[in-house]
């Protein structure tokens, strides 16, 4: 159990330096160690299939990517941050945290542990059995994401 | 034809004609102008096959239903049929003398489809029998109003025009509110089946808030002189004809025949009204614009009518009834023969004007004669209409109330007479030749018309006394 | 048969690019249209006989074998259906002309299309998760949309929009997380079920409180509705009109009301009831007053979005079936006249290429059909009778008044004056006045613009004339399925 | 004699007017010769109506108790003739004094249709026709006062709106005892004057004595001697408003409200008829011009016919009926010869004239008769019933009214000694006008009349047991307690009672003033009231009286225009207010507040959907518990 407390305040850590980090590669990497402690703590939870995409897809594709175009857009262009958000951000994250802590405290006694821990069926039967129709969905985000990028780089035609 | 289909005739040809007025339009402008006419005979020739019915004194009730109790309701009674003719009648004059008075003003399309969708929407306002329908017709005039107000487009007055169409939809809004509280007790807006129920205090509170927006009662009095900006025809059609007279219909229709008044109300509404006539009629003998005069002087005469009605006895309901078609005729009269003079001296203050009776006698016999009909001198049809409410007032044992109303009546000749020496005696300032010939023919047939009002006065009393024998049937 | 109306446009949306390089000009427009159009067809026609007997259980089968997917449509699904495909169609003729000169109309639709996809997804699906997935599929597709004029501000809003949407899904993710830890499955008949067996009010009230702020901001409800004064005028003028007259709607109502009624069971006065209308009556008056002071045409209509999507949530936050069909009602009518208003923007800012109101003035005279649909929206919003928006007032003042919440009865009322208010200053700023001599020389808007915002304008005055038509046939059963609560979810949707 | 005939007085003079008002101004004479006939032919019928005494003519017509309800009995049948014989002679004068007047078409219509209208008034038995044609007199009044001079508008308005106020009052009391009887025919009403009753009995005697002419209701008629033509003054202020207010007053008194002797209205009544007599007497002796001094004499006379009513005792009563008729006949002939000389000489200014009697002999001669009867001088009308209402005045047992009257009738004496000294009779005074025209006889038409009515003067004193036993006595018939007889034509030329004493010697003493304020004068009569002009305390009150201060009317449109003013700007303008700027102003300052939290930072918003969150998350943990 204090293991996955360690690894969630871990997570909770690193997640913070990606967000206040001035440099953007330093960024990249607090986020790319907050999904690796991600993914460790989805198989210590019994979601090996979780974990395995976790930490190939979004520690190792999405960091590769976040560092290839840092590369090449000219670095140096630190944002210009208002000092404000130094003093608001503190004082709002440990307030949600209390009140986190205070309803969870209150909530998890009522949820009673799901029956079998580890996930029910293969990955496979999972997928196609039960849940099939969210393929559909998620094969509709990609599209969406595609084309999204297809319209947003489009090079201007000439008669615009 | 039977009634119900003269009804259902009477409200619908002028609502949907009016719409193909700019399609006619588009062909020539004269065909326009003789179609908006031919459009405001026919409403106007319609409600007078009814009058054998009214004064049969029967009530026929026309029914569609609905959804959720908002079904459509049409009561077709005296009261509605006296309503239906006086407002049809002027408001037919008003578009013959609109054809002399804006023949060279742009959008004239719109002006003839607003002014015929007014007065249809009058027409529907009077047969309906559901609140609902009532308060959609209501809208549908605050809607011709806005746009007729700011006809000339100007930033000033579409300004005006904006404050009177919130000012009233404001009321109306929160009379809609009395209407929904009542719904909520008797869970129906039908009036037909609701007579004699009883209604909460603040209900009434609710729905007099709209009455004395519309017909411009002192709280909520100040858009009708600003309305004055408009084009002459229109504060005439507003001010004088139909649109203050809409307040007061629903009064006598929700108060006097379907629900009693609870509570103090009968002692409070008289004094609010008298009030607001001195107020208005004060108001009148201090401003120097020509038609901001005649606005308060509406204002004044309005709080007249609601007296006679608030008093809910035979007298004061004849007079009220009956100064709703003499003060109808004579104000009109009033407001054309001042958009006579400003259409020909294109001057609004009455100090700038004078002797213009020289070079406009017809105008200026006629605001005269008008000017003592709503003053109720004698032979006009102003004085039994006046003399009935007072009448009433003092039977009804408010003797004070009844001071103040003659108090007012004295104001009023005194502002009127200084507004007929002003502008039509003394030395000529600026002469100018009369207006076009129809302009001239409607004033005069008007004056003539409150003339022959008060001569003759036994046979619209007749109608009155079937109306109000039909609406006592409920207080005895 | 159902699925048609997600597998349609997610199909062709796949294939608009291609077309669009194949021919630049006509293809992608007729081909859009058509889908549109069909949709309309499928919703209003089969859509009758299927609701004839309740709701609809579509399980699909892929090569014969049955696939796990539960897509369902009862009254209110089908009435929102009906709302998204009329409205997309008329955006659609609409963008014919408006589009030319953004270049690149395939992927316009493309997007578009994915959109209403998202949307169509969202209305019938039966399970939490797959609510989300399609919140964010039609999510996703609007950020794109926003952005779609690679201006400077555009790109701002998009940004802006994008970032707290990201925050209301990782809320609605949270919340649907507890009541899978809760509950233990995902269905809507599923999760209410077991909730009525739990004891954990408090546990349900946090994800409620969770869902209104996800949802909430998603229809930009008042604490949360910051992103949408500065996305939708940056939009171009048809994606406004869809996100203000539908998305806002159908990701944040329809879902809001779907589980509030159907899964935690709400029951007029109750907690939730109660805190939907105090939400509603604050966003319709601060929106209402923001709306007052704006000197920019679409930031005043988007502002009036977020007012009369606080009518919606009033209406149905009351609980009773007559509150929810003038909530109901309201919305489809807000649709209308909304998307009408945004698209006679669009016509203004194209001939006269100005969006503040203080440089436009008398813009009738040259544009008359824009002035005169723009009048019959503008009057439809604020509640004048003989248009459709005072119907749906009315019955939500008449359900307020039953239910016996008087203040927020007098809220509704005073509120729809200061909605008139700021109306009549537009009309007044834009056309009632004289004409302006710079736009002496503005001609009127192209022939597919001004027929589409003729169509919504005919559509709005024909929802005023025959409400009861309208209430009857769409209005009524919608409201049943959701007045009928819990019951809808457990033997319509999906009962496991 | 059937019911309809009764509509003839009412409907004939009408008909003439719309005539009159048709014929084109150019045709000459014709106009004249068909209203000369049907003043005539009003004349026969009103006598063929007194003859037959009791008719009714009644007609439903707007329901409620409202019926076109007409009633001849004694005292309308009287009034009727009377209102014929003056319709009569003002024709037959004004064919020639009104020949040129540019509006000529319009004078003949508003004559004969105020012949219509006060027929009418006297014949209606219900209030609502009554107050009808009652009120339609307004219309003609101001009609005829416009034609005078061009200025005339000024004192038509002021006219209409005094009598205005006093029929509106009149109304109000209508009401009351239309409240308090439950009918409108005046035939059947009859009330105990107490409680609302005495406000009703107020309010219809202010009707009345408004269109008498009485103060305070009588500034108008001074005003209107310069401007309205002279036929107008001698028509309807000498005339019909005499006839008409007193006969509305009689009935009041007689048959509404059966006033006893003592009781409080009475004074009232008295105390009003006195200060008439004297305040109007007062201000005509100083008056310059001939006309002004005939009006305030029209109004002080009115006093005496009102303080003879007042004193509520069949002896003053029948005096004051009395007095109305012969105060109408020679106040009729003073204003025609006043227009006789005016016709002539073209002013009427008591400087400018003097010397006319060898010059005019008839117009003289007439004027002399009349001035004589006005001033009471024993053979002739105005002594018999000035004496009957002395008489009454003491035996209502307060003394001082009657003192009252005979200041008042010196004073007139001394004033018509002034006024008959200067114009006729004195040396011809230096700077009288050019003679345009060679100053003599006016025609025939201009003299008959006054030579009828003094004519008529001297057989109604001379013979006074003819218009007393016919006319005015058979009023008193159903209102004096059985006993008491009312016959009073014995004692009433008696000239050796103490009371008949007294008068002469009032006489003698204006004579006296008259003579000692003429050589004062240094021999010039129009200065001969100087002396009392000059009076040192009654020099202010004159002075006031003559800037208007006591001018019912003037004061009374300061007063309304000043409320008028404060209502307007204490009531109308801030309402305005409230909506132009507060309710505009605050909508718009609330909408910036809040648009001022709009930054467009994302940290902002940001924050806003956290706290609304947290927020929301309280509002349904408090709602559940």
């Amino acid at each position: 159990m204090t293991g996955h407390i360690a690894l969630l305040c871990g997570i909770v850590l690193f997640s913070i330096l990606a967000v206040l980090a001035k440099d953007l590669i330093k960024a990249a990497i607090s986020l790319a160690v907050a999904s690796l402690l991600l993914g460790i703590l989805f198989f210590l939870m019994g979601a090996p299939y979780a974990g395995v995409f976790e930490i190939s897809v979004v520690a190792g594709l999405i960091t590769v990517l976040f560092m290839l175009t840092i590369a090449l857009t000219k670095t140096g262009g630190d944002v210009r941050e208002s000092k404000a958000v130094r003093i608001a951000f503190p004082v709002f994250f440990i307030a949600f945290i209390v009140i986190d802590i205070l309803v969870m405290a209150s909530l998890l006694p009522k949820i009673h542990v799901l029956a079998g821990g580890t996930e029910t069926g293969t990955f496979g039967d999972v997928l196609w059995k039960q849940r099939t129709f969210d393929l559909v969905g998620q094969l509709a985000v990609i599209l969406a994401g595609v084309f999204a990028v297809l319209a947003l780089f489009r090079k201007r035609d000439k008669d615009e | 034809m039977n009634i119900e289909t003269i009804t259902l005739l009477t409200v619908f040809v002028p609502i949907v004609g009016s719409f193909t007025i700019p399609l006619v339009g588009l062909a020539s402008k004269s065909a326009r102008s003789a179609w908006a006419i031919a459009l405001g005979a026919v409403t106007a020739a319609l409600p007078l096959l009814l009058i054998p019915t009214a004064l049969a004194g029967g009530e026929t009730i026309l029914r569609k239903a609905f959804v959720l109790g908002l079904d459509f309701v049409l009561i077709i009674d005296p009261l509605s049929i006296f309503m239906a003719i006086v407002s049809s009648f002027v408001g037919f004059l008003i578009i013959i003398y609109s054809i002399g008075y804006i023949h060279h003003e742009e959008n004239q399309n719109e002006y003839y489809l607003l002014v015929v969708l007014f007065i249809g929407s009058m027409m529907g306002l009077v047969f309906s029998g559901n609140l609902i329908f009532l308060y959609l017709f209501w809208e549908i005039i605050a809607i011709c109003c806005w746009r007729l107000i700011g006809f000339y487009r100007l930033k000033e007055h579409v300004r005006k025009a904006d404050k009177a169409f919130l000012v009233t939809f404001f009321g109306a809004v929160v009379m809609l509110l009395g209407f929904i509280q009542i719904y909520s007790k008797t869970g129906s807006f039908d009036l037909t089946t609701m007579r004699g129920a009883v209604i909460p205090g603040s209900a009434v509170l609710l729905i007099l808030f709209g009455m004395f927006s519309k017909s411009a009662t002192v709280p909520l009095h100040t858009w009708l002189p600003d309305a004055g900006v408009a084009p002459t025809t229109v504060t005439a059609l507003l001010h004088a004809a139909v649109l203050v007279k809409i307040g007061v219909y629903a009064y006598a229709r929700i108060f006097l025949y379907t629900f009693p008044l609870p509570g103090a109300w009968p002692k409070v509404i008289p004094i609010v009204v008298v009030v607001s006539s001195l107020v208005a009629a004060a108001a009148a003998t201090v401003e120097t614009d020509f038609k901001r005069i005649l606005a308060y002087s509406t204002v004044s005469q309005i709080g007249y009518i609601f007296l006679g009605f608030s008093m809910a006895n035979e007298a004061g309901i004849t007079g009220s009834l009956l100064f709703i078609l003499m003060h109808g005729l004579a104000k009109a009269g009033l407001f054309l023969c001042a958009g006579i003079v400003i259409h020909a001296t294109h001057k609004r203050d009455i100090r700038e004007m004078g002797g213009l009776i020289k070079t406009m006698p017809i105008t200026g016999v006629a605001f005269l004669l008008c000017s003592f009909s709503v003053i109720g001198i004698p032979p006009f049809g102003g004085f039994f209409s006046k003399f009935l409410v007072i009448m009433g007032t003092v039977k009804a044992g408010q003797v004070g109330i009844a001071a103040v109303a003659l108090f007012t009546a004295l104001l009023t000749m005194f502002y009127l007479l200084k507004v007929f020496s002003l502008v039509f005696l003394g030395e000529a300032k600026s002469p100018a030749p009369e207006g076009t010939r129809s302009m001239v023919s409607v004033v005069g047939l008007l004056a003539f018309l409150s003339l022959v009002a008060g001569i003759f006065v036994a046979y619209p009393t007749k109608i009155v006394q079937a109306a109000t024998t039909h609406i006592m049937w409920w207080l005895k | 048969m159902i699925f048609l109306f997600i597998g349609l446009p997610l199909v062709v949306a796949a294939f608009m690019p291609l077309i669009g390089k194949v021919s630049k000009k006509v293809a992608p427009d007729v081909l859009a249209n058509a889908v549109f159009l069909f949709l309309l067809v499928l919703a209003v026609t089969s859509g009758r006989q299927l609701i004839g007997q309740g709701p609809v259980l579509q399980s699909l089968s892929w090569l014969g074998e049955p696939l796990a997917i539960q897509i369902a449509v009862d009254g209110f699904s089908l009435f929102m259906l009906m709302a998204i495909s009329l409205v997309t169609f008329c955006i659609g003729l609409y963008s014919i002309n408006y589009m030319t000169h953004y270049g690149s109309k395939a992927n316009f639709y493309a997007l578009l299309l994915m959109m209403v996809a998202g949307m169509n997804g969202l209305v019938l699906v039966t399970d939490l998760f797959q609510l989300y997935i399609f919140l964010e599929v039609a999510a996703v597709a609007s950020y794109a949309l926003v952005a779609f004029g690679l201006e400077h501000d555009e790109l701002e809003a998009a940004f802006k929009y994008l970032m707290l949407s990201v925050v209301a899904s990782a809320a609605i993710l949270i919340a649907i997380g507890l009541l899978f830890g809760l509950t233990g499955s995902l269905g809507f008949a599923a999760v209410g079920d077991a909730l009525r067996g739990l004891d954990a009010k408090l546990a349900v009230g946090f994800c409620a409180a969770l869902f209104i702020m996800g949802f909430g901001l998603k229809a930009a409800l008042v604490p949360f509705h910051a992103w949408l004064p500065d996305a939708h005028p940056s939009a171009p003028a048809p994606i406004s009109a869809v996100l203000s007259g539908l998305l806002i709607k159908v990701s944040g109502v329809y879902a809001l009301a779907r589980i509030f009624y159907n899964v935690f069971g709400l029951e007029a006065g109750g907690a939730l009831s109660q805190a939907l209308m105090i939400l509603g009556a604050i966003s319709i008056v601060v929106a209402a007053f923001l709306a007052i002071r704006q000197s920019d045409m679409k930031r005043m209509l988007a502002y009036s979005s977020i007012s009369q999507v606080g009518y919606v949530v009033l209406g149905i936050g009351i609980g009773t079936p007559l509150g929810v069909a003038g909530g109901l009602l309201h919305l489809f009518n807000h649709a209308l006249a909304k998307g009408l208003l945004f698209l006679n923007s669009g016509a203004i800012q194209q001939s006269t290429g100005t969006r503040n109101l203080d440089e436009m003035g008398g813009l009738a005279k040259r544009m008359p059909v824009t002035a005169a649909t723009s009048l019959v929206g503008s009057l439809s919003i604020a509640g004048v009778p003989p248009l459709g928006g005072f119907w749906s007032k009315l019955l939500i003042i008449m359900a307020l008044v039953q239910a016996g919440h008087g203040v927020l009865a007098v809220v509704a009322v005073l509120a729809s004056v200061v909605t008139l208010w700021y109306y009549l200053i537009m009309q007044r700023k834009a056309f009632f006045g004289k004409l302006n001599e710079k736009w002496a020389a503005v001609k009127e808007a192209p022939f597919w613009m001004s027929a589409a915002t003729v169509l919504l304008a005919l559509l709005v005055i024909g929802s005023g004339i025959f409400f009861a038509a309208i209430i009857k046939s769409w209005i009524q059963p919608a409201s049943e399925s959701l007045a009928k609560g819990l019951q809808t979810a457990l033997h319509g949707l999906g009962g496991f | 004699m059937t019911p309809n005939t009764l509509l003839w007085p009412i409907l004939l003079p009408a008909i003439v007017a719309v005539i009159a008002f048709l014929i084109p101004t150019r045709v000459k004479w014709f106009r004249e010769a068909i209203c000369l006939g049907a003043s005539a032919a009003l004349i026969y019928l009103a006598f063929a109506l007194f003859a037959v005494k009791n008719l009714e003519f009644r007609l439903p017509w707007m329901g409620q108790g409202i019926g076109f309800e007409l009633r001849l009995f004694h005292f309308s049948a009287f009034i009727l003739v009377g209102l014929a014989g003056f319709l009569f002679l003002i024709t037959l004068y004004s064919t020639v004094k009104m020949s040129g007047h540019p509006r000529i078409r319009e004078y003949y219509a508003y004559v004969f249709l105020t012949a219509a209208l006060a027929n009418g008034a006297v014949l209606a038995d219900n209030f609502v026709p009554f107050v009808f044609f009652w009120e339609g007199l307004l219309v003609t009044l101001y009609g005829l006062i416009t034609l005078g001079r061009k200025e005339a508008n000024r004192t038509a308005v002021k006219a209409f709106i005094i009598n205005g106020l006093c029929d509106f009052c009149m109304i109000l009391g209508i009401g009351i005892l239309w409240a308090q009887t439950g009918t409108l025919t005046i035939s059947q009403i009859s009330v105990k004057p107490e409680g609302l009753a005495v406000v009703a009995f107020l309010m219809m005697m202010i009707g009345a004595i408004g269109k008498a002419g009485a103060m305070p209701f009588h500034t108008w008629i001074p005003d209107a001697a310069i401007d309205a033509p002279v036929t107008f003054m001698a028509f309807m202020p000498a005339a019909f408003e005499k006839l008409l207010g007193i006969y509305l007053l009689a009935r009041i008194t007689l048959d509404l409200f059966k006033l006893e002797k003592g009781s409080g209205l009475s004074l009232v009544l008295m105390i009003i008829g006195a200060a008439t007599i004297v305040l109007a007497v007062m201000m005509a002796l100083i008056q310059k011009d001939f006309k002004r001094l005939l009006s305030y004499h029209a109004v002080s006379q009115v006093g005496y016919m009102i303080l003879g009513i007042g004193t509520a005792v069949p002896i003053g009563i029948v005096g004051g009926l009395f007095h109305m008729i012969n105060h109408a006949m020679y106040k009729c002939g003073l204003f025609l010869s006043a227009g006789s000389v005016e016709y002539r000489t073209g002013t009427t200014e008591l400087k400018k004239l003097g010397g006319l009697a060898k010059v005019m002999p008839f117009t003289a001669a007439g004027f002399t008769v009349c001035a004589l009867a006005i001033s009471g001088v024993w053979p002739l009308n105005g002594f018999v019933s000035k004496e009957m209402i002395f008489h009454g005045a003491i035996e209502s047992g307060y003394v001082i009214f009657a003192i009252a009257a005979w200041v008042g009738a010196i004073f007139t004496f001394a004033s018509f000694l002034k006024a008959g000294h200067s114009v006729f009779f004195g040396p011809r005074s230096e700077e009288s006008p050019a003679a345009v025209k060679p100053i003599k006889e006016s025609p025939a038409p201009i003299v008959i009349p006054i030579l009828i009515l003094a004519l008529l003067c001297i057989t109604f004193g001379v013979a006074n047991k003819l218009p007393l036993t016919t006319f005015i006595q058979p009023i008193l018939e159903g209102h004096v307690e059985a006993g008491e007889s009312i016959d009073f034509t014995p004692h009433a030329l008696s000239l050796f009672t103490p009371i008949a004493g007294i008068s002469i010697l009032c006489l003698l003493l204006a004579f006296g003033l008259h003579a000692f304020g003429w050589k004062k004068g240094g021999k010039k009569a129009y200065l001969a009231s100087e002396p009392v002009h000059k009076f040192p305390v009654l020099h202010t009150i004159y002075d006031w009286a003559e800037n208007r201060v006591f001018d019912l009317y003037e004061q009374g449109v300061i007063v309304l225009n000043g409320l008028a003013m404060v209502l307007f700007k204490g009531i109308d303008r801030p309402i305005d207010f409230v909506y132009e700027k507060i309710i505009t102003k605050t909508g718009e300052a609330f909408a910036g507040v809040l648009s001022k939290a709009h930054t467009g930072h994302y940290a902002n918003y940001l924050a806003w959907c956290l706290g609304g969150l947290v927020a929301i998350a309280a509002l349904i943990n408090a709602l559940l518990k």
